[in-house]
């Protein structure tokens, strides 16, 4: 414990050498490597638990890593209680994510390069998360994005998951310029990039410049967190395998954003604009993504919208100024989102199609995962006595109090989260079975993870006091008015998906033709997604070839080339006097003479 | 003064030659008008600038050998180039122009 | 009108004479006459400057050897098809050129003659003696230089005869 | 002794190759191997010894009877990562061209003599050896293009030439002038210092040569042609070394000799640098060649070269060489990749392939890898230097480093789409019997994969090299002279 704990070093390196390990085993010895692949985030878990336990940061390694002529860039990890709570989220969430891997990709060829990519993940992500100055923030925060454009598609032979995963580089790596951009202005203004410096120089720096910084970090945030408008990808990245998706684009990856927020907290304290903006974004991405999530009919999708929708939430908080109330609502998140994730895997491992209208009665054909989803959804739509209703009460209760009409906002959006949720529920786990395979319970490798995810899905509402402390807030106690609000918004959302259940199966194909037209914009995510594809991928791709064809081959190519053909051209001009009578020549013998000598007298003179 | 004039008369009227004339033999002609003039012009200048009169006469001299030697060469080509192909006329002798 | 003034007028008549008659004449022969009084104009030049043995050098070399050379020279090219008719070319472009390279010589040789033009090299004295005294060796070469090129001009020709 | 030892042991290599050639394939094979590996070595010995003695550059010169130096090599902190650079690509160029079997013996001795043109020009310490290594370079690369190209060969040897001669003419000019001010003739020893006025267009005569080499926006057409139809070896030795003396005069001649010049001409180089980029990213976006698309990629990254230099900080300098050392290797690697693959499939059409990771395993996840370090992945070589050249540009030139963030974007779209389109979705169907990548392709692309993760890592290693000598040139660009 205290080894790993004492050099944060250790914890990024073991993954890596894990991961290394396990491509290089190869076939072979997968059945044995992909057991490694639990030992990374073991390690991370455990080296969280060291520092929260003991509660004493450990010092940064800090390094020059790029020092030159007097100025240095420094590296360094350190683990402060922050990093540790996310260390223990990671640990978790991915040791879980790791033993159901094993079982849900047992007959999948490619398990060397799938369990070396996860590792590789682990140790970026803590990477990320022990970041002691910027760049190595951003080193780690690429390189998760390079773990998830590998993991998401890995299925390459499907083109569909290949482009899926090139947009969801391409969305972040916008995201990630800006955050370069702000990176940049950090280094001119406070001329370093290490966290607690620049932390330190924030108040100093002026309120124009801070804001701009702010806002160039929220759009990082925003990329890797999907939020609106960067939220294309989140969607499509479910064409990856369902564990990467509870692990990456449930729990840890899209956590990120709301981390670097976190993490550079005094920066933004100081651009109330900049808080304004996150506010904002975070309540219309919860607001849209809910509404979205009610009509989709992959079940992966639903959970993937609801991800951007409970981010919404958490970049609610952060404008709100709710530090405490985003993080505990960002890890009783990862706890239950993760949660039915594996689920929804374990389901769709049972019935071979992710299409909610094909399922139906499962919960007597799996009782384990039925239970288990009951215990997430229940958690997610915050209904009482879960760990969902004690975080999402905070953070309305925080907006509420900063801006009353984004409190609304999101209260409207509760009961769309709650809706959704039980609609999944009901099609899914009751009525009769519609598809045609005939499902099944996963071996205790699948099932073991979902119990031990129910575990604090459960319990952690009560451990709010504690996890605000260890964050240095003092816990608030829960406010009775929102909390009632709150409960009575999700119960009116579970009846509604009741009602739409007791009219039938038949009542999701109705639902397009009823809501006609809203149908068709919900279904698409507001168009938001073609239309980028339509005004901004299609062009630049014209644009790119009428730049070559135009600019490089004809102006540039054809000065240079012109300028080849130029002098050719007054070859031949100048071989037309070589006639060859020889009075031609003597002619011209005597005008160069008269030539030369007049200018020899003109310049005599 | 009036030397100078002349020279360069006789000079020009030389290239004329050369340059109207169709006949190899008008043209050496006219070389040799030329070779003449220069001659001239270089002992008329000798005597005026008060050069002692043998270097004049020695350079004079040289030139003249040149001009010999220049009109036996022309001769023989002429000889030859008119018994192999009967053409004296400079504009036939194209070859020149590679 | 002292008699070196008549001498110089006679001789520049006859070297304007000659040159004009080499230019204009069609017959072949009027042309070798021509070149022929152009010659004695030079020589009469030479003596007017009082240099008599290049006068008498310059008979000897040129009337007496070119001249005779030209005549074999004619005979033997146009034995076959007669005397041909000179046939001249007479354009504007070439009286032209021919204008402007005297006038420019004209211009820039009084120049000279002003002290302008900057005295290149040595005066012509030194450049006898030096090529007389110490450097015979050199003017030896230039003569065996000419003696070669007269016998390519014989090999040339031969080779023409046996054929 | 050890520098000459550097230039002279190719040479006599590829000599002994071109004698050997005539005889049987397989010998001047095994003599360019040694040649290199051996090369290689002594520049690793030359390393330690610039180490040893704390960082001191050493120098070799031969002076002429009247003291004037004729020939003087140096070998200091900014041209070891170079030399060495050029060591290890001239074992990866050799190893490409294994299977070259018309004329091997030519090719592989102008490979060797191109090395030794090359190393000759980083380790020049007169103005003159410089020009003339910097001329030497051009010859055999000519005759790489020209003898062992594709389809336009000698079109594009001969663009390639003629455009890099009139570069460097000018240079010539500009060369001569310096010689003529600082008289010295050896590099770096400016004892009157030219003036001011002068330097503006001295600075643009020099740096006229070498931004043609980089190549800078406008100057670049040649690149593309001339990669198109090298040989894969010539392609390797083309963008993973020639490119970088057009960098390096920068720095070692351009900047100390008219800094001035440099100043004043700063702000038009990142433009041009900036303009690279994005031009560079877009134009490689645009391509249906592979081996173009990977061309353009070049003249991307060295426009955040070009940016880096223009910084006219310590940092920019020191991000500028990264840039240079990382582009070397992860470019050399790149077309060692296609090189191979064209060499199996004849083809560079990228819309024919498709799907290749299912066929060729080991060669599309070296070609993934490639593509990501060409994206400036962090971990990877790419990052540092492209970074630095970043932040310092945003020091210098402010909001002006938007176009080139938009730029590290366009890099991330035409590197991945052409992993997409070459590597993932159904395999085209006329590859189902394309064999995966030799043992000795990649014996060839371990050593640049082992670099680039080790630079990406720990880029400290040739910035301590570089940073007395940096210190030198901001120090002059300082004002003190």
């Amino acid at each position: 414990m205290s080894l790993l704990a004492g050099n944060p070093l250790s914890v990024v390196a073991l993954p890596f050498a894990l991961a290394l390990l396990i491509a290089a085993g190869g076939k072979k010895f997968v059945s044995i490597t992909q057991w490694l692949a639990v030992v990374a985030p073991v390690a991370a878990a455990l080296a969280g638990v060291g520092v929260l336990a003991s509660s004493v940061p450990t010092a940064a390694q800090d390094v020059a890593w790029l020092s030159q002529g007097g100025s240095v860039v420094t590296a360094g990890l350190a683990i402060d209680n922050l990093t540790a709570v996310m260390l223990v989220i990671v640990g978790v969430v991915a040791t879980c994510v790791v033993v159901f891997s094993i079982g849900y990709m047992a007959d999948d060829d490619a398990r060397p390069r799938y369990f070396a990519l996860l590792a590789l993940f682990t140790g970026a992500m803590s990477m990320l998360v022990m970041a002691s100055s910027l760049v190595t923030l951003f080193i780690g925060w690429e390189l998760v994005g390079a773990c998830s454009y590998l993991l998401i598609g890995f299925w390459y032979r499907k083109p569909s998951a290949s482009a899926a995963a090139v947009k969801a580089f391409l969305t972040t790596r916008i995201g990630d310029v800006g955050m370069l951009l702000g990176l940049a202005l950090l280094w001119r203004v406070t001329g370093s990039l290490s966290i607690p410096e620049v932390l330190a120089a924030a108040p100093e720096i002026g309120a124009g410049i801070v804001t701009v910084i702010a806002l160039l970090l929220f759009v990082g945030a925003a990329g890797k967190s999907a939020q609106f408008p960067l939220h294309i990808w989140l969607p499509d990245a479910m064409e990856g395998p369902t564990p990467v998706s509870a692990l990456i684009h449930a729990a840890t990856m899209v956590a990120a954003g709301v981390f670097l927020v976190v993490r550079m907290w005094p920066v933004f304290e100081v651009a109330p604009i900049a808080l304004d903006v996150v506010l904002v974004v975070g309540v219309v991405t919860a607001f849209f993504a809910a509404t979205v999530a009610c009509v989709q009919l992959d079940i992966k999708k639903v959970l993937a919208y609801s991800t951007i929708s409970q981010l919404g939430f958490m970049f609610a908080a952060l404008g709100a100024g709710a530090t405490g109330a985003a993080m505990f609502h960002l890890t009783t998140h990862a706890a239950f989102k993760a949660l039915l994730f594996l689920g929804s895997g374990s389901v769709i491992h049972a019935v071979e199609t992710q299409d909610i209208r094909e399922m139906g009665g499962l919960l007597k054909k799996m009782p384990v995962t039925g239970t288990t989803w009951l215990i997430g959804v229940w958690a997610l739509s915050g209904l009482p006595l879960l760990s969902g209703f004690f975080s999402k009460d905070g953070v309305i209760a925080s907006v509420l109090h900063a801006a009353p009409l984004a409190g609304y906002a999101l209260i409207a959006a509760s009961l769309l989260t709650a809706f959704y949720a039980f609609r999944v529920t009901w099609f899914v786990f009751f009525g009769s079975y519609r598809g045609s395979a005939h499902p099944h319970e996963g071996g205790l490798v699948m099932t073991a993870p979902l119990i031990a995810l129910a575990v604090p899905a459960i319990a952690l509402g009560y451990f709010s006091a504690p996890f605000m402390q260890s964050l240095g807030h003092e816990a608030e106690a829960l406010d009775p008015v929102v909390a009632g609000v709150s409960v009575t918004v999700a119960v009116i959302g579970v009846l509604l998906a009741a009602a739409l259940y007791r009219l039938g199966v038949d009542r999701l194909e109705t639902e397009r033709t009823s809501l006609g037209p809203v149908h068709g914009v919900l279904f698409s995510a507001y168009g938001v997604d073609s239309f980028v594809t339509r005004f901004l991928v299609a062009p630049l791709e014209k644009v790119a070839s009428w730049f070559y064809e135009v600019v490089d081959r004809k102006v540039i190519d054809g000065a240079a080339e012109g300028t080849a053909k130029l002098t050719m051209l007054f070859g031949r001009l100048a071989s037309g006097l070589q006639t060859g009578e020889t009075d031609v020549y003597a002619s011209l013998l005597g005008v160069g003479f008269v030539v030369l000598m007049s200018i020899a007298i003109w310049l005599g003179r | 003064m009036s030397a100078l004039v002349l020279c360069a008369a006789v000079f020009g009227l030389g290239l004329y030659v050369v340059l109207t004339r169709r006949e190899l033999i008008a043209v050496l002609a006219g070389a040799e008008l030329m070779l003449g003039a220069a001659n001239v012009q270089l002992v008329s200048f000798a005597s005026m600038s008060g050069v002692p009169g043998e270097s004049a006469q020695a350079l004079a001299l040289m030139v003249l050998v040149v001009a010999a030697a220049e009109v036996g060469v022309g001769m023989a080509i002429i000889v030859t180039l008119s018994r192999r192909s009967a053409r004296s006329r400079t504009d036939d002798l194209q070859e020149v122009n590679g | 009108m002292s008699l070196d003034t008549v001498a110089f007028a006679l001789a520049a008549a006859l070297m304007v004479g000659g040159a004009l008659g080499v230019a204009l004449t069609k017959d072949v022969m009027r042309l070798v006459v021509g070149l022929g009084a152009f010659l004695l104009g030079v020589a009469g030049m030479f003596l007017y400057y009082g240099h008599a043995f290049l006068a008498t050098a310059q008979v000897f070399v040129y009337v007496g050897g070119v001249l005779v050379l030209m005549i074999f020279a004619i005979m033997v090219v146009h034995r076959a098809n007669g005397r041909p008719v000179l046939e001249a070319r007479h354009d504007i472009g070439a009286a032209a050129i021919g204008a402007g390279v005297s006038g420019m010589l004209f211009m820039t040789l009084r120049e000279s003659v002003g002290g302008w033009l900057p005295q290149s090299g040595t005066p012509g004295g030194p450049i006898a003696v030096e090529l007389l005294g110490r450097s015979i060796v050199v003017f030896e070469l230039a003569g065996g230089l000419l003696l070669i090129a007269l016998v390519a001009v014989l090999v040339i020709v031969g080779a023409g005869e046996r054929r | 002794m050890i520098l000459v030892l550097l230039v002279v042991l190719p040479l006599l290599g590829a000599i002994a190759a071109a004698l050997s050639g005539r005889r049987n394939a397989q010998l001047p094979r095994v003599i360019a191997l040694g040649t290199t590996v051996l090369t290689a070595a002594v520049s690793i010995a030359a390393l330690v010894q610039l180490l040893g003695d704390h960082d001191a550059m050493f120098a070799w010169s031969y002076t002429g009877e009247p003291g004037m130096v004729v020939f003087r090599l140096v070998g200091d902190g900014l041209a070891m990562p170079f030399v060495l650079l050029t060591a290890l690509l001239g074992i990866v160029a050799v190893l490409a061209s294994w299977k070259i079997d018309d004329a091997p013996g030519a090719h592989h001795a102008l490979l060797l003599s191109l090395q030794a043109a090359v190393t000759c020009v980083f380790l020049a310490g007169t103005l003159l050896l410089f020009y003339v290594a910097w001329e030497a370079v051009l010859i055999p690369m000519f005759f790489l293009i020209g003898k062992w190209g594709h389809e336009n060969r000698r079109h594009a040897a001969l663009k390639f030439f003629i455009y890099t001669f009139a570069g460097s003419a000018l240079m010539l000019v500009g060369l001569l002038v310096a010689l003529t001010y600082t008289g010295g003739g050896a590099i770096g020893d400016i004892t009157v210092p030219i003036p001011a006025d002068v330097q503006v267009w001295l600075f643009w005569l020099l740096a006229a040569g070498m931004l043609v080499k980089i190549p800078a926006w406008p100057l670049h057409t040649w690149l593309p042609d001339a990669h198109v139809e090298a040989p894969t070896a010539g392609s390797i030795m083309l963008a993973g070394v020639l490119l970088k003396i057009g960098g390096y005069g920068l720095l070692r001649v351009a900047i100390p000799y008219a800094p001035e010049g440099f100043k004043a001409a700063a702000p038009i180089l990142a433009g041009l640098g900036i303009i690279g980029i994005v031009y560079g990213a877009l134009m490689a976006f645009a391509q249906s060649d592979l081996k173009r698309l990977v061309a353009y990629s070049s003249v991307a990254h060295m426009g955040f070269v070009l940016l880096g230099i223009s910084t006219g900080t310590a940092l920019g300098f020191a991000g500028a060489v990264l840039a240079m050392v990382s582009h070397g290797l992860v470019a050399g690697l790149l077309f060692l990749l296609v090189g191979s693959l064209y060499e199996r499939t004849h083809t560079r059409e990228i819309a024919r392939y498709g799907g290749l990771a299912a066929q060729v395993p080991r060669w599309a996840t070296l070609f993934t890898f490639a593509a990501l370090a060409s994206l400036g992945l962090p971990g990877l070589s790419g990052f540092p230097g492209e970074f630095l050249a970043f932040i310092e540009g945003f020091g210098e030139f402010g909001w002006w480093m938007i176009p080139a963030g938009i730029g590290v974007f366009l890099a991330a779209v035409y590197n991945l789409s052409a992993v997409r389109r070459v590597n993932f979705g159904p395999l085209a169907g006329e590859w189902s019997s394309l064999a995966d990548a030799s043992t000795v392709e990649l014996v060839a692309a371990l050593p640049l994969v082992v670099a680039i993760i080790v630079l990406g890592v720990a880029p400290g290693l040739v910035l301590r090299l570089t940073d007395p000598v940096v210190r030198g040139i901001t120090m002059i660009l300082g004002g003190g002279s």
